[in-house]
């Protein structure tokens, strides 16, 4: 067999994996994405024990281990931590680049929310401004009900 | 919110969509030389362990059994003909993760041990006929008439 | 606790593209660390393999190389997580008493999938996944809370791309030497602001394996043991906009355990050489904090001053580091191999002259959310 | 060297076929929560945590990382161990090393699922390899339709057999109110009738001959938390700790196209293995409970005999003489098994929490042999048939 081994290329398996799936919110999850979806109202839950308000909230708080179950309604501005003007495409994308993403603030709460900057001339961008969500026209339920956050 | 609505809150899910992630993989040198023979000469080949002397089906770079690495030089021919060794009726519908929707039901799944191999090609048969697929039975390749150099250039094992 | 040895390493080179399959890769890496311990498959009580499924395009990516490992008739167990993480549990079991000897190995092929796809994947589906976050564009954003809390610039950040590429020339196994200098990076590619192509690691294929041994074990192998003098990990909770992204608190507790270990007090003067997860170049300067070798925000003096450099006080990362070759889950061990060559005075062109203590370090998660650290020495 | 380890706490969740009421985090904190208060200990006792699951079932990557603030890992040293559906007893062995080398003392093991999340059988065929397997396998069903139309072929086993294995866990499924299926049904019938009535149904559809519906495990969500203490704290925390005696896996096929599906050489290896170090010489004597991971019915025909229970070929007399039952020699599966809840990456983690209890003399309504337990044999399965076992015991073992 040497002739055939000699000319022997190597072959390239193309496939993907796709399997569907439909990730189950919870309760505490579903309560902020619907408040979002029919108030344009944000809302986080506070910890008994350290007191910090979680946005997105959390159905209990991972350095306390104890449950957060007090629910606090935070502001839809808040202050730009950081960002990152993002030049590559890739399909997971919600929108052509270049694209801005921020961890923003929200007045009232404790941490910061990722999310999309958009409406703005990133060049102008800049840690510790103000920012306010813009609510998307069209709301079914998910993260994107905010469309994304734009300079106040 | 009130505290009414709290209670009875619409319990949303998020869907992966299109979501999918692609892969190249790379078959390796073994591997492509038994999908090459396959697409250019309907040939069956296996490896042999000069170790053991396990004929391996399809062909791999190690022999797990003696943990020595095998050579093309190692590669023999197979019979297109064989054994079924085990084999089911696959009945019940289910998602293809390679294509993202449900795989044609019913089809015949069997384990082919080929003559002059120790090991199973898996694989599909001609028939889903209960009397005819069994542990035991005879079978041989049918070959596509165009092959692209993948596996399914056996179209499946025919029952004799 | 008694101590483990590592006898035997082994690592492939790092290339963007291998024909090879995990197989094949993973038969050479552990061939190559029992031939380095002068020892057979026989010699192994145990296996412990490392990979990542949604990396492998495959559930139980494991499965693919249980017998390029040498585990046919063994005990075995797959560690999902860097190197580092494998090496830490295959010293566990070796410390158990159920067995004496472990071989380590993990494989990479990031050439076969997109690392933006993949990554994404890590973060979470509900609330980040679907606005198209990956682990670059997070790293992006932790390196501006990093420049904003240190004072550090891109140029420091360059710094220490410069000065890895260059050291990467001096390893064979390195997948991207390069002499380059602060301007090239500089004026490299925008990827995501504030990171800039040459501030990124190339994603490639790689495997690399590690033969442990406890007291009892040491007979089986001809190599002179490197102990591991300490160890710890340690995580940091995930949610970005609720993680200090600026300093990490995970990796300052790991350091910690892994130095009282190691009886390490000054690590800038008590080590000799480290080798660094800098997926990113920022990344660098801020191990350098969380590792004690700088005080917190302070990490660029030591890049300025060139302290870290090969003629350095504490030379980081001679190997070229993980942005001179990143088969992510490999490239933490890999580190671990490279400190184990310096205290053996194996290391060639890029040894350290008369290392005695190494420090080796990787990282897990989004934004190097986990750390584990480890102390070697002769 | 090494410290004698034993497990202290054991947690799950309520195995259900979904949990639209909390995340897969919140899932995994349940569980946490259950265990550590079952073992009257906070999270700040625990040392380290060691997680599991399958990663394409949920689409889940980095598990470890991703649930690290409702699985208690933040700022505690976390590893992630996944081998498929062994994870489970991959996991629990993990913990019980990071004890067993004494770098931790009290150790949280970790196993969860959510199937109701994606489609499963899609899922377990990205286990297999792409070029040459994924093609035509058919998952799991058909994986093990082939090892039950092998065993029927080669011993004359009947469905009937097959069918009996499944009444038993179903009918000790009814004890345990934990478990996913509860057919209320059953109640009563005698397992004869029971088996007439499954065989004979119209609406017990064949899925791969010869395995129908009531052959195979069901699809569940659900989560579990073992706690794994040093000799020296485990005493402290329970009065009757589970010592670990032995543990063993071998996770040898690589293609399934390799694997003896004559016998299940995997868990024989292992089982051996375990014997041996347990100085165990007849175990359907010594042994007094079994959590076996039988992920549908025949393997509860076959495996026993590979495991060395009876001669091979004997699994279904055994089964018969009602050796199996409750009140059996040796009762199997007093949880109702893996054939009543299946969350897959939580299975095998449960099948070890199980026995535990069994030993511990926490096990309520299924409580076997009034809690004289001396040895309980737990085990899991999965990859491409490989096997892992943990044998728990009352006595510190020599």
């Amino acid at each position: 067999m040497t002739d055939r081994k000699d000319n022997i290329q190597n072959m390239v398996y193309s496939g993907r994996i796709k399997v569907p799936y439909l990730w189950n919110v919870g309760k505490t999850g579903s309560r902020f994405l619907v408040a979002i979806r029919d108030n344009k109202e944000i809302w986080g839950t506070k910890c008994p024990g350290c007191g910090r308000v979680y946005v997105p909230p959390v159905k209990s708080c991972g350095d306390c281990f104890v449950p957060t179950e007090e629910w606090v309604k935070v502001g839809d501005t808040g202050v730009l931590e950081s960002f990152t003007v993002v030049h590559y495409e890739h399909e997971m994308q919600p929108r052509k680049a270049p694209l801005a993403y921020g961890l923003i603030k929200l007045d009232g709460a404790d941490g910061a929310i990722l999310h999309l900057i958009g409406d703005t001339d990133f060049a102008k961008l800049k840690t510790g401004m103000k920012v306010k969500a813009v609510f998307a026209e069209k709301r079914e339920g998910t993260i994107a009900d905010i469309k994304h956050f734009t300079p106040a | 919110m009130n505290d009414k609505k709290r209670e009875d809150v619409e319990l949303l899910s998020i869907s992966s969509g299109e979501a999918s992630q692609p892969f190249n993989w790379s078959v390796g040198k073994h591997g492509s030389l038994f999908l090459q023979q396959l697409r250019d000469s309907k040939k069956i080949v296996g490896i042999k362990c000069p170790g053991c002397q396990r004929v391996y089906v399809p062909p791999r770079p190690v022999c797990g059994h003696c943990f020595k690495g095998l050579t093309l030089d190692d590669i023999i021919p197979v019979s297109d003909e064989g054994t079924v060794y085990v084999c089911t009726i696959v009945q019940f519908g289910f998602v293809d993760p390679s294509t993202g929707v449900q795989r044609p039901v019913p089809y015949t799944w069997a384990f082919v041990k080929l003559d002059g191999a120790d090991t199973c090609l898996t694989h599909f048969l001609d028939s889903t006929d209960p009397e005819k697929v069994k542990v035991g039975a005879r079978v041989k390749a049918v070959f596509e008439e165009k092959r692209t150099g993948n596996l399914m250039d056996i179209k499946h094992f025919k029952v004799l | 606790m008694s101590k483990i040895a590592i006898v035997g390493v082994g690592q492939t080179t790092c290339t963007r593209s291998k024909i090879d399959t995990f197989e094949e890769m993973v038969f050479e890496a552990a061939s190559k660390a029992l031939a380095d311990a002068g020892a057979e498959v026989g010699d192994i009580d145990n296996v412990v393999t490392v990979s990542n499924d949604f990396w492998d395009g495959r559930t139980i990516s494991s499965m693919a190389v249980q017998e390029a490992a040498g585990s046919w008739g063994k005990d075995v167990s797959t560690v999902e997580g860097d190197g580092t993480f494998g090496v830490l549990y295959g010293m566990m079991r070796a410390l158990s008493g159920s067995f004496d000897t472990t071989l380590v190995v993990s494989h990479m092929k990031g050439s076969e999938s997109i690392m933006n796809l993949i990554t994404n994947a890590m973060f979470d589906p509900i609330y980040q996944r679907g606005l198209g976050i990956d682990a670059t564009s997070a790293a992006a954003l932790q390196a501006r809370c990093y420049m904003d809390m240190s004072g550090a610039t891109e140029e420091d950040f360059a710094r220490v791309s410069v000065k890895n590429h260059g050291n990467a020339k001096n390893n064979p196994y390195a997948q991207l030497p390069m002499k380059i200098s602060v301007g090239d990076v500089m004026a490299s590619r925008k990827i995501a602001e504030p990171l800039k192509l040459f501030d990124c690691s190339p994603i490639g294929d790689g495997a690399a394996a590690v033969v442990l041994s406890n007291k009892k074990g040491l007979k089986r192998f001809k190599k002179d043991p490197v102990w591991i003098q300490g160890v710890a990990h340690c995580s940091d909770s995930f949610t970005l906009g609720y993680r200090d992204l600026a300093k990490s608190r995970a990796l300052k507790e790991a350091a910690r355990k892994a130095y009282k270990m190691a009886g390490i007090k000054k690590p800038l003067k008590d080590l000799d050489v480290a080798e660094l997860y800098d997926a990113y170049s920022y990344m660098e300067l801020m191990w350098y904090e969380g590792l004690g070798f700088a005080p917190e925000g302070k990490g660029y003096e030591l890049i300025r001053e060139n302290v870290t450099g090969m003629k350095g006080d504490l030379p980081v990362n001679p190997s070229g580091g993980v942005i001179s070759s990143h088969p992510v889950f490999v490239a933490g061990m890999v580190r671990l191999i490279e400190a184990t060559l310096q205290v053996r005075g194996e290391a060639g062109k890029r040894q350290v002259k008369g290392a005695k203590t190494a420090l080796a370090h990787g990282i897990n998660g989004p934004c190097g959310q986990a750390h584990c650290v480890y102390v070697v020495g002769a | 060297m090494g410290k004698r380890v034993a497990i202290v706490g054991f947690g799950q969740t309520y195995q259900r076929s979904s949990r639209k009421d909390v995340n897969g985090v919140e899932l995994i904190n349940e569980a946490v929560v259950t265990a550590l208060a079952e073992a009257e200990l906070t999270i700040r006792d625990i040392d380290a945590i060691v997680i599991g699951n399958m990663d394409h079932f949920e689409g889940i990557n980095y598990v470890d990382m991703w649930s690290a603030e409702g699985s208690g890992a933040v700022m505690k040293p976390v590893i992630k161990v996944c081998t498929g559906g062994t994870t489970g007893t991959t996991v629990a062995m993990c913990a019980y090393y990071h004890v067993a080398s004494g770098m931790f003392d009290r150790v949280l093991a970790i196993g969860w699922e959510k199937n109701s999340e994606s489609d499963t059988t899609g899922a377990i065929i990205t286990a297999f390899h792409p070029v040459w397997e994924r093609p035509t396998l058919g998952g799991a069903v058909a994986g093990l339709a082939i090892e039950a139309s092998k065993y029927m072929h080669n011993y004359g086993a009947t469905e009937r057999d097959g069918a009996r294995v499944a009444v038993r866990e179903r009918l000790h499924a009814l004890n345990n109110p934990y478990a996913h299926l509860h057919q209320e049904w059953m109640k009563g019938i005698p397992p004869e009738k029971l088996v007439d009535l499954i065989v004979g149904s119209e609406q017990n559809a064949m899925l791969a001959y010869p395995l129908r519906m009531s052959d195979m495990c069901p699809r569940t969500d659900g989560a579990a938390a073992v706690i794994f203490a040093a000799e020296g704290k485990a005493e402290k925390i329970a009065p009757v700790p589970a010592w670990v005696h032995a543990t063993a896996n071998r996770h040898n096929f690589v293609y399934a196209g390799d694997v003896d599906m004559d016998r299940n050489t995997t868990i024989a290896e292992a089982a051996k293995a375990v014997f041996k170090k347990a100085k165990i010489k007849e175990p359907l004597k010594e042994i007094d409970v079994c959590e076996l991971y039988l992920p549908y019915s025949y393997a509860g025909l076959k495996w026993i005999e590979d495991i060395g229970f009876c001669a091979y070929g004997e699994g279904p007399r055994l089964l018969w003489d009602g050796v199996t039952d409750m009140d059996g020699e040796l009762p199997i599966n007093p949880s109702g098994g893996v054939m009543s809840s299946n969350a897959i990456g939580a299975t095998a983690l449960i099948r070890v929490g199980e026995a535990a209890l069994q030993v511990m003399g926490k096990a309520g309504a299924r409580q076997v042999k009034g809690g004289d337990v001396n040895f309980a044999f737990a085990t899991g399965f999965g990859g491409c048939y490989w096997g892992d076992i943990m044998l728990l015991g009352k006595k510190k073992p020599a």
